[in-house]
């Protein structure tokens, strides 16, 4: 074996080891140590890209033993593309963060365990994307959620708490019921191996029980209506970096689970109704979350529910990947797209709210007026990252929508593309709502605000990435389909 | 019905109860408790379906699994317990829901 | 007679559940939760699985119990003296 | 209980009901018998010498899992510490122990202590193993805390945190270990395979126990003074 070989298990290792360290470290080293860790993994994430578009997928077999009796990760062009993802956000949030927890109270953000939780974090996250075992997958969904919860509550205030209490019990709630559903698999099957579920299918009322007891466990962790209900305060009430990197990660990682189990390890038919369920919950956050958006009254809880109605998209993505029985390779790349677009512009939209929300003392919108003269940077990564939301070109949220709509048009299921037309519609107006407010006439912020302005750059840097996405489409489309058992061979329209 | 049947279904049914105590007990001890038996549910249905091997050996892969949920439940359980108590000590109060409702242990 | 035994066993666990769930006593409650982990780990020797027994024994039914009295105990120690106003909300990131 | 509407109610039931239909239904309609993966399990575990097969897979076939487990109890021991008010101080958690819990302590706890040394020792042929060890470990150390000893002034949070992060980078360290041989990660040699797994068994032992002990100590409120600044 060569180096390049062990990445997935680097990939693992190094945050793991990182957290483990800067348990112990003195604090003062703490950034830097999270920062050098952090350009590592992001250059792992990048290898593993590199080989995997070079050599194709492959697995790595912890232990030597192999599936089914060992735990293999799997390492292909959307687990590659997840992992990736998660590096480039990982890093801006990281560079950011430097800053924004650097502040000279002692106690303040859990005494500065931050670092172990966010690098605790980041473990599981390419754990999971890595994983090809379900039972794995629940262990990973553990430490993603233990994580999330523990960053939530660093603010230490009631909110915070009560948000953070909510955000477990609904976590808890769902990994006991994915585990349940693992119980049923493995018994009616007597495999835990992705793959070798998805080779050999069997047919039969525990296989199908527990595969829908798992699918429903992860669309209450990834927040979908009607199960929505923990997400938004969650990610508002918690410190802008760390809301950051949940709605740009954290919410795909059950995501990118329920993609790998409609994709590699159900068949066709095996669960009627289930795809399309999935499209129409997905259909319900679209309008839903946009809705909500439009009415909120302060920065923070409209991204969040902005979040809710991005998350729809990628479900109504679901019934059109398998609207010809087969896979359909245009809905998994613009399923794709999407989450990487929406990966992007979220963490950058979150982290310029979470700057503005410094500058003003405050995040209701109302008071914002003047944000574009006195904090342009900040008020024109907002506008950019809304680019995406809104679905224009050229943003990966355009390609990706569009390929959506022109997918739903293609297999004679138009109204998928209704309920996507009007969610852009939606969002163009929570948009233009927040923009307009930031351009009127007004005082702007108070300029006396403790502020790290040399970070404030970075959140444009990850909305503008997104919002060029489309240059990258065709990349992205190579990756994605590498390693996937594709039923019909597509060219991009 | 073989023993191990009666185990898993009685698994299931504290489950269900685990999740009805989850979602309507308001206080977050009883939510933790729920919890706690949604876990319990969950292994025994892992290990009483595991018992029917031909050989009557039981299988091991589901109670290595559940060793493992134990622990990491155990983790949960504290973690969640931390939360409430320090919600408590800021607010006096025991239960997470939206209503501002007073109620204590 | 062993089914006898299991089937009277699994009835038991479900009626300490109910009960601990259904108690508005919080103390009861994890007195209630302690003796289920107690039931729970005859549970496991009975399907074969002694390495989970002495797992739930200690674990389940031991640290777990004595996590949950002590916050019990906490809740308990602090009833009284917190004003209602601790309870309004800060901002949440400031 | 308060007022509710009559939905808010029903929904929980029917969801409860629901999902215990749904899961009889499921359990009823499997085959009698099913072998699972318990007999390849089983051979290979005799292969490799270890007759304890849940030991097996917990440690060498599922050995992942086990690290990743590891990883969430040191991670839920950092959480917990950063949601405590204060910084922790060497008071014991109650005021002196009782006559009875006293001299129940003195003779139980090395009991408790030899009971652990036993099972990690049997762990590889007979039930018992780090995780049940770990946790009569941990068990012992709340029965300590319980009645009133407290920590002595060296084993501040600082010496804590060593413990469980050492625990975690060696099992990292193991683990790593064979990918310098050109092996996969977790891949031990053979001829030092039953070595490293009571390493890492020793290890599990005390990261397990170090962690409930720490989770506990902690989280717990210490009874003698407020705790609040």
């Amino acid at each position: 074996m060569t180096l390049v070989d062990h990445l997935p298990a680097a990939l693992i290792m190094t945050p793991l080891a990182g957290a483990a360290l800067t348990f112990v470290t003195r604090r003062r080293w703490d950034p830097a140590l999270v920062m050098v860790t952090a350009v590592v993994i992001t250059g792992l994430a990048l290898a593993l890209s590199v080989r995997v578009l070079a050599e194709g997928a492959f697995r790595y077999r912890l232990g030597g033993w192999g599936a089914p009796l060992g735990i293999d990760l799997v390492a292909d062009g959307i687990s590659a593309l997840f992992v990736l993802l998660a590096a480039v956000v990982g890093l801006a949030a990281t560079a950011y963060a430097t800053s924004y927890f650097g502040t000279g109270d002692e106690d303040a953000y859990g005494r500065g365990l931050v670092w172990a939780l966010w690098l605790f974090l980041w473990t599981a996250l390419n754990a999971l994307f890595l994983t090809g075992d379900v039972f794995n997958v629940y262990v990973c969904l553990e430490l993603v959620g233990i994580s999330a919860v523990a960053l939530v509550t660093l603010g230490g205030g009631a909110d915070a708490l009560r948000a953070g209490a909510r955000y477990l019990f609904a976590s808890m709630l769902g990994a006991m019921t994915y585990l349940l559903g693992v119980a049923l698999l493995y018994s009616a099957t007597g495999h835990l191996d992705m793959a070798t579920l998805g080779s050999a299918p069997t047919q039969g009322i525990a296989a199908s029980t527990g595969l829908v007891l798992m699918v429903s466990a992860l669309v209450l962790k990834t927040a979908l209506v009607p199960v929505h209900f923990w997400l938004p305060t969650a990610h508002a009430a918690a410190p802008s970096p760390v809301s950051a990197v949940l709605s740009a990660l954290v919410v795909k990682g059950s995501y990118y689970v329920i993609l790998r189990l409609v994709l590699d390890v159900t068949y066709p038919g095996q669960l009627p109704g289930l795809d399309v369920t999935l499209g129409a919950l997905g259909a319900a956050s679209i309008v839903w979350g946009s809705v909500q958006a439009l009415l909120q009254t302060r920065v923070k809880l409209l991204v969040a529910y902005s979040t809710v109605a991005q998350i729809g998209y990628l479900f109504v993505a679901i019934p059109l990947m398998r609207a010809d029985g087969g896979i359909v390779g245009v809905a998994v790349t613009a399923a794709a797209a999407h989450a990487v677009s929406h990966g992007l512009a979220k963490a950058g939209f979150f982290l310029s709210a979470g700057s503005l929300q410094h500058r003003f003392g405050h995040d209701r919108i109302s008071e914002m007026a003047g944000a574009a003269r006195t904090t342009p940077v900040l008020a024109m990564a907002c506008a950019v990252a809304g680019v995406t939301m809104m679905g224009l070109p050229p943003s990966g949220g355009f390609v990706a929508k569009w390929l959506l709509i022109l997918t739903s048009i293609n297999v004679g299921q138009w109204w998928w593309a209704a309920v996507m037309i009007a969610g852009g519609l939606l969002s163009a107006a929570y948009t233009f709502r927040l923009v307009a407010v930031f351009v009127a006439e007004g005082a702007g912020d108070p300029g006396d605000a403790h502020h790290p302005a040399r970070t404030e750059w970075l959140p444009l840097l990850l909305a503008s990435a997104a919002a060029l996405l489309a240059f990258a489409i065709p990349q992205i489309d190579t990756l994605v389909r590498i390693g996937m058992n594709l039923g019909r061979a597509e060219v991009l329209p | 019905m073989s023993s191990h049947l009666v185990y898993a279904l009685v698994g299931g049914l504290l489950f269900s109860i685990g999740t009805y105590g989850l979602i309507v007990r308001p206080h977050m001890i009883h939510k933790i408790i729920s919890t706690n038996f949604m876990g319990s549910g969950v292994f025994l249905v892992l290990i009483g379906l595991g018992n029917r091997t031909p050989s009557g050996v039981p299988d091991p892969v589901p109670q290595a699994m559940v060793l493992t949920g134990i622990v990491v439940t155990v983790a949960l359980t504290a973690l969640s317990l931390a939360i409430a108590k320090r919600y408590f000590s800021l607010t006096g109060r025991g239960d997470i829901s939206e209503h501002r409702e007073e109620r204590v242990g | 007679m062993m089914l006898a035994f299991d089937v009277l066993l699994a009835a038991l666990l479900v009626w300490i559940a109910f009960g601990s769930l259904s108690e508005l006593k919080l103390f009861k409650s994890v007195v209630m939760f302690v003796v289920f982990g107690l039931f729970m780990a005859l549970a496991w020797v009975r399907l074969g699985a002694p390495d989970v027994a002495l797992a739930e024994a200690a674990i389940g039914a031991g640290v777990t119990g004595a996590l949950m009295l002590d916050a019990v105990g906490h809740m308990r120690e602090r009833q009284q003296p917190y004003p209602a106003s601790a309870t309004e909300q800060g901002t949440p990131d400031a | 209980m308060r007022d509710r509407l009559p939905g808010s109610q029903l929904i929980p039931l029917v969801t409860g009901a629901g999902l215990f239909a749904l899961v009889t239904r499921a359990i009823l309609s499997l085959p009698g018998e099913s072998a699972g993966l318990s007999v390849r399990v089983t051979e290979t575990a005799a292969e490799n010498g270890i007759s304890n097969v849940v030991t097996a897979v917990l440690l060498d076939f599922r050995g992942y899992d086990t690290l990743l487990e590891i990883a969430v109890l040191m991670l839920v021991t950092v959480a917990v510490f950063s949601l405590r008010e204060t910084t922790m101080s060497p008071t014991p958690l109650s005021e002196r122990p009782g006559p009875v819990l006293g001299a129940l302590t003195r003779t139980v706890i090395p009991v408790m202590l030899l009971v652990a040394g036993h099972f990690v020792w049997i762990g590889s042929s007979r039930p018992g193993g780090a995780f049940q060890a770990g946790a009569v470990i941990g068990a012992a150390g709340i029965l300590l805390a319980l009645s009133g000893y407290s920590r002595p002034k060296w084993v501040g949070p600082r010496a804590i945190s060593w413990v469980l992060s050492i625990g975690l980078l060696v099992f990292v360290g193991v683990a790593v270990y064979p990918v310098l041989l050109g092996e996969e990660l977790l891949q031990y040699p053979a001829e030092s395979r039953k070595a490293l797994i009571l390493v890492i068994e020793a290890l599990l032992t005390l990261s397990i126990g170090a962690s409930l002990v720490s989770l506990f100590i902690a989280s717990a409120s210490p009874r003698v003074q407020g705790d609040r600044e």
